[in-house]
């Protein structure tokens, strides 16, 4: 393992952790009884403000530890606290943009962008005027009367990124928000995101399959096991802020990072069915 | 109504049904001719299909005068505990009258009844009224209704077709679809109810005691004008003929082959109840279980409000 | 049944078991309010424990065991045959264009009609016995499936089909392939109107002319009056339609297998 | 292949339809199967009949009624049933036993507490018309996709908001499914409700002229009925389109060869 | 633009070329009456065997192209010749890999591994062997019994790639198909990809938005504008084959095809609506 590779305990930052994950284990139930392990005893804290990255091979339970930390699926065993406070369902603080985008087919791209704002009780032009706002943003100026079915894959995926982000939660919950995206419009939007989160210093839990892109984000990056997800190593990215890509792709430090999380993430194989929880 | 009492209803709920109640028909199309009838009472007419219907629903209080079968009526007392009057009668037979008849098809080799063994024989509803008096006179024959033949259901207006379409051997004949078949030509009679009683009563009005007994100017009043619609039917036959196509949506010119003619149903011109004919029938009944037991037509009977009342 | 897994399945089986019948006790309960407080006359409305006594009299008795399969065979063959055909032609009809413009002019002019004023032309052409109380049955239940087939495949995703076609899977074979295991959350839950619709109208068609089962059962029954053994073909009725709607939820769950919806 | 003008292939189908009727009533022959020219010859008279507009509307009036209160009742039953299961399991099971009871032969008891008059046909309009919907608000309930169910409630919408603005719009299409099946339900058995007790609608029109035979009569009330469906249906296409046309494969997309 | 972006015109390669291209345009119908140009005026010749990639901003109708000439969507102008004969639908000598894997939610993995060989009528056992051969070598065996529902995103993409390779078509239409995948995993898949390509000389048009991707993969990468998508340049990758993954990073040309490349795409700024057709 890399020397800068810096496996973290669980215990806790300086300040109280914003989210304090702690021995969480999920193991789905299928069909047939059996249980299907696809989380083992994560351990996490989230300092309010922090961007974590995860990344982790395909399958190592990093979509369901966000669910869980949403409070979208309950853990079979351990705890999420997210301000103090038990995670017992999904509430307005947390944020999710879901893999599969999750747009509402009965509304264009304005009113799914605005939905957020208006279930909060902004007024229509208000909500509007900010939906609009933030459909430009993310660069679909003139689609904001477009279904979700008549958008291309990464437009949707676009389309979800500014609905949550519209409704200014505290702590973004992003799985591979920007997967879909071409690299031109994926650089966009990460400086968007790192110029937002510097602003407003959201905490944020970032799946990713980009290495570059998460040490390029992150404070710290989590890398799992193959299935059952476990967290394998914890790398603090300590490269100065604000980060421009230019600069870091010349900083020796950013290539030692993305090298050596590179060659953590070599030795996984693929997950690994009916772990026994 | 000159001396209603205050506490007495107004509005008389009366089940009716098609084809042959020309004294309630005239009620419902030439209502001014009834001094009174929506005035001093209304009458809120439901329609049902069958007397059987009737029967459940004036035992449960949602009717309180309606047409009865006599045999309805009787099990709607014995099994349903329906405590009713009869207060009137339309239609029956009498000799030379219409009589409910079975017909085979013009060229069937059937000419007896009881040529009918191991065939196929329509009856408009199993157990109804003309059961009883069906399964005696196939009995004369040496025939056991229950045995011998095959009876199924088929209704009154299917008759004609299901027995020249060869569905059924024989079936059950009633106006007006006789009349119409008769028309044609291509069936005949084989036997008549009249050959087992010649004064068959087909329907009658009951209305619930109860009702009576709280009402009973107000039932007096409906009797009254029953009587007064049965006069003015036999006695105005064009204008009945208008009444009744305006009822049965049928035109004129097939209800003038047979309404109020010869070959129709008897009518009393006092809508005056034959409780003795009543009585045979349910002696009938009883000897052919279709009741289980004798039961007396008087039980029925209340004077104070039966027709003719003038 | 010894594994632990198996165990918590079963009791969960059995706790959803359990508050379904809670209503049904509630139902019965209040039937029984109703006769003890003499809220309608035992000619119209017998007890519960009586109807029940006599139920169990009945379904030991081999006449009314011979009704009841008169009624079940019936009921089975008209609905089978208007799922099939409801399927069949919703299916096509979502594939071809050609075919739904045919089909849905039909649909709107046959589907509202009411069937019972065809009975005399069934009766008439098809007979007494059989056959013209199961054209019934299939002439109403045959409708619910078709509507429910039509839209469950109008809203299959295209993509679905364009991966078995091109997997070299014929434009007939989709249908069968891809359109119709698709399509089968819709086509289950038409069916289960169909069902019901079936139940009503077969016992509509033996009550209107009929010589046998559970529908003759019950207007002979009322129309002397023998308000008891009129409820006994209505509980013979409902009792199928629970044991139906356990059929079909054992169907669903093995047929919707996949479905995000079978969680 | 050609195409034809979009208006010729309902007129063939329907067009096929009356040759058929044609051709099975002069092959058999029988009073109960009119020809079609002896029913549309039945039609003016019928249809110029000012009871008959009475009749229509009294029917009308009932079947709107009853489809209204059917929505209203099985609709929130049908999504809760989809969203919950112990609601599914709670009211599963009922339904399936109090469905298949045929009306007609309950009517003694309905009369017993409802009278003869609109209520209890009414009802029976209610109960005909609840079925699908309800089965088809609880499959559609069912398959709304969770995560959106997830985005609404971390936008901090309460259940019944996500009920309302999520399960609602998700389960339309099929909602509205059973709406359309609804709707023919709702005809019939606003006919069928009048066939043992009438007092007025078109199902008393109907039954007595079965009762008398008069089957010309009984065709024609048929055309009009089967009028009156295609005229909902045209009307609730309408009202479709507009509520859920963003359901579905877009035309371009639909399947194109199966 | 660089020297080595060397636009071509749609002149035929040398051999008569195994998918023809020619004036192709699509404009989708909206709900509301108006026409959305998504492809204008797209010629192209993939000659038999050859890898072409498709770059291109998100929403550019990369995918869209892609259901032309996979048969599946007809275009507004111009046509598509494979093998010489005009395309008129789908068949089995075109495999897509769809974008939205478009997984049979019916079939379990293994189901929809071996659906196209069983529609091929090869017979259920053999079938079932040589899917489960695939199903491991797409890293997922032990999960053959899982229903798509109980999988993760990247695990979908890689079923959905199984499939479609199982029933061996002569041309593949891949849209992004190692999107949902980790670093690692999509290594490996890219690696498997190549071998099977040089084996078997399979046609393959591939659409991705990893510019590395494309080089380290292609004969030629075509670059797309943004909506409605035109061809902006078609580039040669003239490096040598068998390429491995690690040689190539050394070699300056490879690292000039990237640079070239991004440039070419930086200039895109996302789709814009309602062009004309
Ligand atoms: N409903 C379910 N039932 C059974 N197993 C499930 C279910 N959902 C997820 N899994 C399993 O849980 C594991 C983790 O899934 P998850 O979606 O969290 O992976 P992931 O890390 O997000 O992968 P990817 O990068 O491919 O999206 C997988 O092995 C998957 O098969
Ligand atoms: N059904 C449709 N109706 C209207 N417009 C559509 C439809 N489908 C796609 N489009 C439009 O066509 C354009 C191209 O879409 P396409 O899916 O081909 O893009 P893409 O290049 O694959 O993008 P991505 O990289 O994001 O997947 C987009 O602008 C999209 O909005
Ligand atoms: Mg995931
Ligand atoms: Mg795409």
């Amino acid at each position: 393992m890399s020397a800068l590779a810096v496996p973290r305990a669980a215990g806790a930052p300086a300040a109280a952790p914003q989210i304090a994950i702690e021995g969480l284990s999920k193991a789905f139930r299928r069909r047939d009884g059996t249980l299907h392990a696809a989380l083992s005893e994560i351990a996490l804290d989230v300092a309010e403000g922090e961007f974590v990255s995860i990344l982790g091979p395909s399958g190592c339970g990093k979509s369901t530890l966000l669910y869980i930390v949403g409070g979208f699926v309950a853990p079979s065993a351990g705890a999420v606290r997210v301000g103090g406070a038990p995670v017992t369902g999904p509430g307005p603080d947390r944020g999710p943009v879901f893999q599969e985008f999750a747009l509402f087919p009965w509304k264009t791209v304005l009113g799914n962008v605005a939905y957020g704002l208006r279930a909060q009780g902004v007024p229509r032009r208000e909500a509007e005027a900010r939906a609009r706002a933030l459909v430009a943003q993310v660069g679909l100026s003139g689609f904001e009367a477009f279904y979700p079915k008549e958008l291309s894959g990464g437009m949707k995926q676009r389309v979800a990124l500014a609905r949550t982000l519209a409704y200014d939660p505290a702590i973004l919950l992003m799985d591979e928000p920007f997967g879909a995206l071409d690299a031109h419009t994926r650089t966009r939007l990460q400086n968007d995101l790192l110029a937002l989160w510097e602003r407003d210093r959201k905490t944020v839990l970032f799946v990713t399959h980009g290495v570059d892109e998460a040490v390029f984000l992150s404070d710290r990056v989590v890398v799992m096991t193959r299935s059952p997800g476990r967290i394998r190593a914890v790398v603090d990215i300590d490269l100065p802020r604000p980060r421009h890509r230019a600069e870091l792709l010349l900083n020796p430090r950013y290539q030692r990072h993305v090298i050596a999380l590179e060659g953590m993430l070599e030795d996984g194989d693929g997950p690994r069915p009916g772990g026994r929880p | 109504l000159s001396t209603a009492r205050a506490e007495e209803a107004t509005t008389l709920r009366v089940g009716w049904t098609i084809p042959a109640e020309e004294a309630k028909y005239w009620m419902m199309r030439r209502p001014a001719a009834f001094p009174g009838l929506g005035t001093r009472y209304t009458i809120e007419w439901v329609q049902f299909q069958g007397t059987a219907p009737m029967t459940q629903a004036l035992a449960a209080g949602a009717l309180d005068c309606a047409t009865q079968s006599p045999l309805a009526l009787a099990q709607g007392a014995v099994e349903g505990g329906l405590k009713a009057d009869i207060v009137a009668q339309h239609v029956s037979e009498k000799p030379g009258s219409f009589s409910v008849y079975w017909a085979v098809r013009k060229d069937s080799p059937i000419r007896t009844p009881a040529d009918l063994k191991g065939k196929t024989v329509g009856i408009n509803t199993l157990g109804s009224g003309i059961y009883g008096p069906m399964a005696l006179l196939l009995r004369r024959s040496g025939l056991d209704a229950s045995r011998d033949i095959k009876l199924v259901e088929i209704a009154f207006p299917l008759s004609e077709d299901a027995i020249r379409s060869g569905r059924v051997d024989a079936a059950v004949m009633n106006q007006p679809f006789a009349a119409r078949a008769e028309a044609r030509g291509d069936i005949r009679r084989l036997f008549a109810l009249s050959e087992q009683q010649p004064d068959i009563v087909h329907i009658l009005e009951a209305c619930r005691k109860d009702f009576v007994a709280r009402n009973p100017n107000l039932v007096r009043t409906y009797v009254r004008a029953l009587t007064a619609g049965m006069r003015m039917a036999l006695a105005d036959r064009p204008e009945t003929l208008k009444v009744v196509s305006e009822v049965m949506k049928a035109p004129v010119a097939v209800l003038d082959t047979y309404l109020l003619k010869d070959n129709d149903f008897a009518r009393d011109p006092g809508a005056r109840p034959d409780f003795a004919a009543i009585q045979r029938m349910y002696d009938t009944y009883a000897e052919t279980g279709l009741l289980p037991r004798r039961l007396d037509a008087e039980e029925f009977h209340d004077p104070a409000v039966t027709a003719p009342i003038e | 049944m010894s594994d632990p897994r198996e165990r918590i399945r079963v009791s969960a089986r059995l706790r959803e078991g359990a508050l379904g019948l809670l209503p049904i006790l509630g139902l019965v309960g209040i039937w029984q309010a109703v006769v003890s407080l003499g809220l309608a006359p035992p000619a119209l409305l017998p007890a519960p424990g009586t109807v029940l006594a006599r139920c169990l009299a009945q379904f030991a008795n081999p006449e009314f065991l011979g009704h009841a399969g008169a009624t079940l065979s019936r009921l089975a063959v008209g609905f089978l045959a208007a799922l099939v055909l409801g399927v069949g032609i919703g299916i096509l009809a979502a594939a071809s264009p050609g075919v739904l413009a045919v089909v849905r002019p039909l649909v709107r002019v046959l589907a509202p009609v009411p069937k019972v004023a065809l009975y005399p032309a069934f009766i008439l052409t098809l007979g007494f016995a059989d056959a013209s109380k199961i054209a019934l049955v299939v002439a109403d239940a045959v409708f619910p499936i078709l509507l429910a087939t039509l839209q469950g495949a109008a809203m299959v995703e295209p993509k679905l089909v364009w991966a078995a076609r091109a997997a070299g899977t014929s434009p007939r074979a989709a249908l069968l392939r891809v359109v119709l295991p698709a399509t089968l959350p819709s086509i289950l839950t038409g069916a289960r109107i169909g069902l019901v619709v079936s139940c009503i109208v077969v016992f509509l068609a033996e009550m209107i002319t009929s010589t046998d089962g559970l529908g003759y059962l019950l207007v002979r029954a009322a129309r002397s009056f023998q308000t008891v053994d009129m409820f006994v073909p209505l509980i013979a009725i409902s009792g199928l339609g629970l044991l139906l709607n356990g059929a079909l939820g054992l169907a669903r769950g093995r047929l919707l297998r996949g479905f995000p919806e079978e969680g | 292949m050609r195409r034809l003008p979009a208006g010729l292939p309902p007129l063939l189908a329907l067009a096929g339809l009356l040759a058929a009727w044609e051709v099975a009533s002069r092959f058999l022959a029988l009073d109960g199967l009119p020809s079609v020219p002896a029913t549309l010859a039945a039609l003016p008279d019928l249809v110029a009949d000012p009871d008959f507009a009475r009749n229509l509307l009294a029917s009308l009036r009932r079947m709107a009624t009853g489809f209204c209160l059917a929505l209203a009742l099985a609709l929130p039953a049908g999504l809760a049933m989809g969203r919950s299961r112990t609601v599914a399991a709670l009211l599963n099971p009922l339904t399936m036993m109090v469905y298949p009871v045929p009306k007609a032969a309950l009517m003694p008891l309905i009369m017993l507490w409802l009278g003869v008059g609109d209520l209890a046909k009414t009802l029976v309009i209610v109960l005909g018309v609840s079925l699908p919907v309800l089965y088809h608000a609880y499959q559609g309930a069912r398959a709304v996709e969770e995560k959106m169910l997830w985005s609404a409630a971390a936008m901090g919408l309460s259940g019944p908001a996500r009920a309302a603005r999520v399960v609602l719009p998700a389960a339309l299409p099929e909602i509205l499914v059973g709406c359309r099946t609804g709707i023919v339900l709702a005809l019939i058995t606003m006919a069928t409700s009048e066939m043992i007790a009438r007092q007025s609608g078109i199902g008393a029109v109907l039954f007595n002229a079965l009762d008398l035979a008069q089957y010309e009569t009984v065709y024609a009330i048929i055309l009009v009925i089967g009028a009156l469906g295609v005229g909902l249906d045209v009307l609730f296409e309408g009202a479709r389109a507009r509520l859920v046309g963003w359901a579905g494969p877009p035309p371009a997309l639909a399947p194109a060869s199966a």
